[in-house]
């Protein structure tokens, strides 16, 4: 599963993309941020604050709650500041 | 009859007038044209900015913005709809986005035209960050534009 | 510091980029630009229109359009504000009034566009006749306009 | 005082402006208007309903229960169609 970062998440990582393989318990978006932040403190600051954390599965906005099954590429990012 | 949309995101500027032109040339069904233009501010507050950096997403920005133009198109009679955004480094005084509406009545233009900028600030998958004489910071969202956004949510 | 304002009553058509330009250019503080252009349709409803001539009164016109720019101004943080309004004959496809509206933010360049053409299309002393195959008749004033302004009105 | 009409007022009475001498009962711009109606045909078909009539004194939009005193300039004409 391709995972991709934006803005300050990129930023704070450390890269813009990367594979990832994780357990089958990890199930929906929430559960995948918990998952990556046990992954280095570079991750755990990008997500200190879950709650500001958009996510995107496949180019569509979805809910911390979405079940991230079947999904080829799932983006992490800010509040958009766009237009 | 299909009505003429176009999406671009580019990071090279955009002229207004072509955008219109292209809408409305050779067409008579057309009663009112509403333009957006949104530009770089020197500063906000009291820092001087010295540019933007827009980061995008490829892909995402594309489709989140088409759908935001079929929902306009289905919730409003437009006979045309034009949306560019620029991506990259932008200075004070340049363009960053253009939403061009077209109607036979203006109403309809003009409230597209605010649903896709209000939509645009709050969805489309672009980042901002600035520079200035501090340093660089990334923009951070208002909760003006998500009040903006929310109010053409569907009861 | 005063608010570049800009009111013409003219024959000749005018040039939205130019207009732009003109209240943009060498400026940082203007975030949001806002133009709407009304053009002369072809037809309302069944009947083809082959022009439309618009009749005004001189004096009055540019006095009442200075009045709801001035209101325009004290309502809305505008950093300038053009409207130019066509009179004589005028066929399909062609421009008859523009408004530009620029701000720090789009609600302010969008509300006061908005409330201009209301009052434009209500208050201001200009009178349109079609000319069609059956002859030439004044166009009726409709109740969605007047509707339209009262939204407007300070309780 | 100089009377302008526009539109079909215009049309109707068959003059752009004319220079008027109401008596002294005429006092309102509904008076000016039922004073010019019984002038001739033109002006009683122009005048026909008078709810339809839009009356300006000096470049301003006024009422039909307008005082006319001191007016230069009194314009008569239908609803406006611009923008």
């Amino acid at each position: 599963m391709k995972v991709v970062y934006f803005a300050w998440v990129r930023e704070r990582i450390g890269k813009a993309e990367e594979n990832v393989d994780p357990p089958p318990a990890v199930r929906t978006v929430a559960d995948l941020i918990g998952w990556l932040t046990q992954r280095g403190e570079q991750y755990a600051h990008a997500f200190e604050t879950p709650r500001v954390i958009r996510a995107a599965i496949d180019h569509a906005h979805v809910k911390p709650e979405t079940a991230i099954a079947g999904a080829r590429e799932i983006a992490f990012f800010p509040p958009m500041t766009g237009g | 009859m299909s009505v003429p949309v176009t999406i671009r995101l580019q990071e090279a500027d955009f002229d207004t007038a072509r955008e219109i032109a292209a809408l409305t040339k050779g067409r008579t069904d057309i009663g009112a044209v509403v333009t957006f233009s949104g530009i770089c501010r020197g500063g906000e507050g009291g820092d001087a900015i010295a540019a933007l950096t827009l980061e995008h997403y490829p892909g995402m920005a594309e489709a989140e913005i088409g759908r935001h133009a079929e929902e306009a198109l289905s919730r409003w009679p437009l006979t045309g709809l034009t949306i560019i955004h620029r991506y990259g480094r932008i200075v004070p005084g340049e363009n960053i986005v253009l939403v061009v509406t077209a109607s036979s009545h203006r109403q309809a233009a003009f409230q597209a035209a605010e649903f896709l900028m209000d939509y645009l600030k709050t969805h489309a998958p672009f980042w901002k960050r600035e520079e200035s004489a501090a340093g660089t910071s990334w923009v951070d969202a208002t909760s003006h534009d998500d009040a903006a956004a929310a109010r053409w949510a569907k009861s």
